[in-house]
């Protein structure tokens, strides 16, 4: 296992109102969970990444980076459990996750 | 060890057992007192055969001598793997004998189990860990699987298997891992009668492993979990 | 027919089948992921943990009254029971036997003990089964649902039995030993694991059904799942000698009169069904039948 | 030149002599049959595509006499029994032509290495059928059939698939014709093939070998599937209206047929889209066929357990007199290839848009797919897609045209985290290994319309320039090393274009693309839209 940490700058506008975290996607074989939670990051998004698969940095990055350019969330720390996904399925789940923690 | 050397060692005080080829029944005197065995030999497996003989004689002690403590023996070779156990519903056979157990329990019997021999996974929950109380002596080999086998499910290389389980006993087998993990109450090489007297003679009705893990340093999350959900 | 205007229970994950079985809105998680309460044991083995350790617990409310619940996660390390899983659904029993909610649900979807965490696994299925019996003494009935994809084998299989009454679709599966185990261990002749139909109809929810293991058959559709759970919580078995007796005549029978039969089909044509066609009938069809057959 | 017919009257008469008269084998003398009616350095056409195989002939001929018979060449369009390699390492055969041949992939281009196998060619199933009356006639043609009488008459059922162009080419080429069938019996069902084209039958001691090539799992359909079928969807079928088209087998594809009466019916394609097909009985077609959104499929073979659907919607497939379904291989590619559009997945795609499933490891083959994928250039018919395609493809020149759409619809990466979108197709390797003149590329990149990924659309008619293409392949590459490499202020004006078209663009939510929207979720629920009238195999049951 490798445990991986990122922090980006976030969006300017902060999240709608909704639930305080959700969790999308099961620790399953080419999955993985992420669990969003609203923190106080002064602005800032962290990922704290344990992953099954091991010197993907440079991947994680860019999909982290894909992700915060499209969708520019603030103040949400994302934890997650990593069983070896392809970068399109976690691109997917965060996308997910963001979808419901600003709707329910 | 052999099931005539336990019985001997066990009982100084006079007992009264049929044994056949895999079934153990009988009572004996404990401390001046009658105490009921059950229990099973050679190895057997537990199919739905033998969990209707054993319920049945669970029911049969409770009715005859409600609050009388039961002595369970412990041997074999785990749950009978066929297809036709399955297809009968082999879970709910099993099923039966713990809550045949249950009821001994409710009769103020208490239940205490001596693992003497192998005992494995299916095998173990139906005859021996739904008792009040666990104790091993020497020869009494408890385990879920084989580290080969769990070696080929997990696709963990064999040393590697062995090297951790030198190291943490929260998977390989082994009574001294079940101890560790609060599974086995005590581990008995000696002064059988005595050990056995002071136990029938306490209060053994609440379950205590979680505790026994969490000091044995064999579970360290478990009790505190738990004790977290009573507090929610 | 137009099947996918049911809401698969299958599909759903345990958050999801938990959030349509309860009255909308109600579930309340005891331990919830952002606690991360994960297996300590998993990290030796260089596998993955869930924050949830693949078991979901929390109070709510079914048709108004007060329930607690458990769910096993099927499709992470197959719903196993490990060292914090198992523990959470104890706490939950435990605390059930004190505070004598209306029901406790357990959502079972478990292959078993897991492996990497084999005897804090197996004691835990134990410990289990006693919080089932302390609850039940408590007066709390204890209600099973099969229909998840994992099935409920070994240690849970037993679990569930203890139960005071188990709900399935025909999708759920229970047994002790697993499909695939007894097939490594015995060979493909004793058990060919890939031929679902045989595994289904060996294991599945019909076979279960129409034995009496299994009090309700239902669709697999998460509605038909609630409605029968709602209907269960008043059935409470006391655990009674002669209830017990009873219940072991009806297995021993069972033997005798089926104890020979190496294939579901052959039981079910002793029974008086059209054994080749219990395959192809819904849930309410084979309920109908059953109304005819032989009861054993 | 020889005589092929007179060659074939003197083997005639030497099995006659030592059999008798009469087309009926005994099944033991199998052997002996062969030996006699083959003889060193023949080519012999063995019958066995993707599903059906002439399993007992082949294991027969694998154990003729290498003293007897040797120097054969082998044609096979699809080498999927270990005992087509056997008759090669058996000292039987040098030299194999063969279309496709994923299940002995591995063991071919080791034979191949090691010089065991000289490959003749590999072709496309239509090209080789082609050859079989050009430059490859046989000299004896075993066949397969359900059943057949003792005239030779044969009823080749529901999977008939390959059998009418191998007869044919044997029948009237002057080759022997050997068939093996399920059972001899009084009368056949149906005449598939005449008698008069046979020359000897046997009845194999087990069915022939079928496999349930077609049959994908809803339960496997992941929502990354859905999501890029939902793209297809809106982005091409909404927009063209292709009327007639074909689908590969994957499940990319498999999730596009199962979201026609959900997804396809509030894009309004109901009548508009997808009313004729080139494809097999796919189980996964069933919703759609019945929510009405199908008027005819014309089958390349058969599917197990579609049987008695099929017979039950003789409105759609096409049925004999006896009820069962006629599949023709042949006839089936020809509607693909005159077909509006084809879409379908594969393993390795290049920045050019190429696109190959051969690694130097595993000789794959091409079946029928570059046919099917490729742009066709003697269409003349026209119709809404063909001539919507042709006006993107053809903008600004003199001549206004046509163009069939091409599809490629990929994960960016496969299952087991290999990237699909490559700098260099594995294609050259293999190219190197196994000796071929040019890298065995399935689809070229310039019959390519579009290429779907989870990341978009990339519609390469809207491409004028090569580096355009390749900024459009690139930008819905994702976090391949091929797509990382993009050039984003090119794939921004691609996409402001509508050369590249991401979810978003198209108005699809990520949260859209759910497992809800299939109208069919497991097998069992096929069974159910066809009131039990699809049996599928044991091993896609969960009931």
């Amino acid at each position: 296992m490798e445990n991986l940490s990122f922090e980006f700058e976030g969006g300017a506008k902060p999240l709608p109102v909704g639930a305080p975290y959700v969790v999308v996607g099961i620790v399953a074989s080419s999955n993985l969970e992420v669990l969003a939670e609203r923190k106080d990051l002064g602005g800032k998004c962290r990922f704290e990444i344990a992953t099954a698969a091991a010197n993907f940095s440079d991947a994680w990055k860019a999909v982290l980076i894909d992700f915060m350019d499209r969708s520019k969330p603030r103040d949400v720390l994302f934890s997650i459990n990593d069983f070896s996904a392809i970068p399109p399925v976690v691109s997917l789940r965060l996308d997910q996750a963001l979808e419901q923690l600003s709707c329910s | 060890m052999k099931l005539q050397d336990l019985l001997s060692q066990l009982f100084t005080e006079g007992s009264n057992i049929v044994t056949t080829d895999w079934l153990v029944t009988g009572d004996a005197t404990v401390a001046g007192k009658p105490i009921s065995i059950l229990g099973t030999t050679n190895h057997t497996f537990i199919g739905v055969r033998e969990v209707v003989v054993l319920s049945e004689k669970f029911l049969d002690i409770v009715e005859r001598f409600p609050g009388r403590p039961i002595l369970m023996l412990v041997d074999n070779n785990g749950q009978r793997m066929a297809l036709d156990e399955e297809l009968l519903v082999l879970p709910e056979y099993i099923a039966n004998l713990l809550k045949a157990e249950q009821v001994a329990r409710l009769a103020g019997c208490k239940l205490i189990a001596i693992v003497y021999g192998n005992t494995v996974a299916g095998g173990f929950i139906g005859f021996g860990m739904g008792a009040d109380r666990v104790v091993s002596v020497p020869g009494g080999e408890t385990s879920v699987m084989k580290l080969e086998a769990i070696s080929r499910v997990t696709k963990m290389p064999l040393e590697k298997l062995q090297a951790l389980a030198a190291k943490v006993s929260v998977f390989a087998p082994g009574s001294e891992n079940f101890y560790k993990m609060g599974g086995i109450y005590e581990m008995w090489t000696d002064q059988f009668p005595n050990r056995l007297q002071h136990l029938v003679g306490s209060d053994i009705s609440k379950d205590l492993r979680v505790q026994l893990g969490h000091e044995r340093g064999g579970r360290e999350a478990a009790q505190a979990i738990i004790e977290d959900v009573l507090q929610s | 027919m137009n099947p996918n205007s049911h809401i698969s229970y299958l599909e759903a994950t345990a958050r999801r089948r938990i959030a349509g079985l309860l009255d909308p809105g109600t579930f309340h998680e005891f331990i919830p992921p952002t606690l991360k309460r994960v297996s300590p044991h998993l990290g030796l083995f260089d596998a993955p943990v869930a924050f949830d350790d693949g078991a979901i617990i929390g109070d709510g409310k079914l048709d108004g009254k007060d329930v607690y619940v458990f769910a096993q996660e099927g499709k992470f390390r197959g719903g196993s029971l490990g060292e914090v899983h198992s523990a959470k659904i104890t706490g939950l029993l435990r605390r059930a036997a004190q505070r004598k909610p209306a029901a406790v649900i357990g959502l079972f979807d478990s292959g078993g003990v897991r492996l990497e965490e084999a005897n804090a696994g197996e004691i835990g299925a134990t410990e289990i089964i006693r919080g089932i019996f302390d609850a039940q003494k408590a007066g709390v009935p204890v209600i099973g649902l099969l229909g998840g994809g994992t099935g409920c084998f070994g240690g849970a299989g037993i679990t569930s039995c203890c139960c005071d009454a188990l709900i399935a679709s025909e999708e759920g599966r229970l047994s002790v030993s697993g499909p695939e185990v007894i097939e490594t261990v015995m060979g493909v002749e004793a058990f060919d694991s890939r031929d679902r139909a045989l595994v289904w109809r060996t294991t599945g929810g019909k076979n279960r059904f129409l034995f009496g293991t299994v009090a309700e058959l239902v669709d697999d559709h998460i509605p038909a799942f609630r409605s029968a759970v709602i209907g269960a919580m008043t059935a409470q078995k006391p655990l009674r000698v002669a209830d017990l007796k009873q219940d072991l005549e009806r297995l021993k029978k069972r033997i005798e009169a089926y104890g020979e039969c190496s294939d579901a089909t052959q039981i079910w044509q002793k029974m008086g069904l059209d054994a080749e066609n219990v395959a192809a009938m819904s849930s309410q069809e084979l309920k109908a039948e059953k109304e005819h057959i032989v009861k054993i | 030149m020889s005589d092929k017919h007179a060659i074939r009257n003197r083997k005639l008469a030497k099995v006659r002599q030592a059999f008798g008269e009469g087309k009926v084998i005994a099944t033991e003398r199998t052997v002996e049959l062969l030996e006699t009616v083959i003889e060193p350095g023949n080519r012999i056409i063995l019958e066995g595509d993707n599903q059906k195989q002439g399993d007992f002939l082949a294991a027969q001929l694998a154990r003729m006499n290498p003293t007897k018979v040797y120097g054969l060449k082998l044609c096979v369009s699809s080498v999927g029994l270990p005992e087509h390699l056997d008759l090669f390492e058996n000292g039987l055969a040098t030299e194999l032509d063969f279309a496709y041949a994923a299940p002995q992939a591995a063991r071919l281009a080791s034979m191949v290495m090691k010089g065991t196998v000289k490959i003749g060619d590999v072709h496309t199933y239509v090209e080789l059928y082609s050859r079989y009356f050009a430059e490859l006639r046989p000299d004896v043609v075993c066949l397969v059939a359900n059943e057949t009488d003792k005239e030779g008459n044969l009823y080749t059922g529901p999977n008939t698939e390959e059998t009418p162009p191998l007869a044919e080419s044997a029948a009237f080429g002057g080759a022997i014709v050997i068939v093996q069938a399920n059972k001899i019996v009084d009368r056949v069902r149906r005449v598939d093939i005449p008698g008069a084209w046979v020359d000897f039958v046997v009845e194999s001691p087990k069915p022939f070998h079928l496999e349930p090539l077609f049959t994908r799992d809803p339960a496997l359909i992941t929502e990354l599937r859905i999501l890029m079928a939902m793209i297809a969807m809106k982005g091409i079928y909404a927009k063209y209206h292709p009327k007639v088209l074909n689908h590969g087998i994957g499940f990319n594809t498999a999730a596009i047929e199962l979201l026609l009466p959900t997804y396809g019916a509030e894009l309004g394609l109901k009548g508009k889209a997808c009313t004729h097909w080139a494809l097999n009985p796919h189980p996964t077609m069933i919703p759609a066929i019945e929510s009405g959104f199908v008027e005819a499929i014309s089958c390349f073979g058969g599917e197990v357990g579609m049987e008695n659907y099929v017979a039950s919607r003789p409105d759609v497939f096409a049925l004999g007199r006896d009820g069962s379904l006629r599949s023709n291989r042949f006839f089936a590619q020809m509607v693909g290839h005159h077909a509006d559009m084809f879409i379908g997945a594969t393993l390795q795609i290049d920045s050019q848009a190429h696109s190959s499933t051969f690694t130097a490891e595993r000789l794959v083959g091409y079946g029928g797919a570059p046919n099917l994928g490729s742009e066709n250039r003697s269409r003349r018919h026209r119709s809404e897609a063909f001539l919507k395609a042709g006006a993107e493809a053809h903008d600004g020149e003199p001549m206004p045209q046509g163009r069939k759409l091409v599809v490629q619809i990929v994960e960016t990466f496969q299952s087991a985290g290999k990237p699909t979108f490559v700098e260099r197709l594995d294609a050259w390797d293999a190219m190197d290994k196994a000796g071929f003149s040019t890298p065995p590329v399935m689809i070229y990149g310039n019959d390519v319309s579009h290429i779907v990924t989870e990341e978009g659309v990339a519609n390469l008619l809207l491409c004028r320039t090569p580096e355009e293409r390749e900024q459009a392949v690139r930008g819905v590459a994702g976090f391949t090393p091929v797509g990382l490499k993009r050039d984003r202020r090119m794939v921004e004006k691609l996409r402001d274009r509508g050369a590249i078209q991401r979810a978003e663009d198209l108005g699809i939510r990520k949260s859209d693309a759910s497992r809800d929207r299939l109208a069919a979720r497991s097998v069992h629920d096929l069974v159910r839209w066809s009131d039990g009238r699809y049996q599928p195999p044991s091993r896609f049951r969960n009931w």
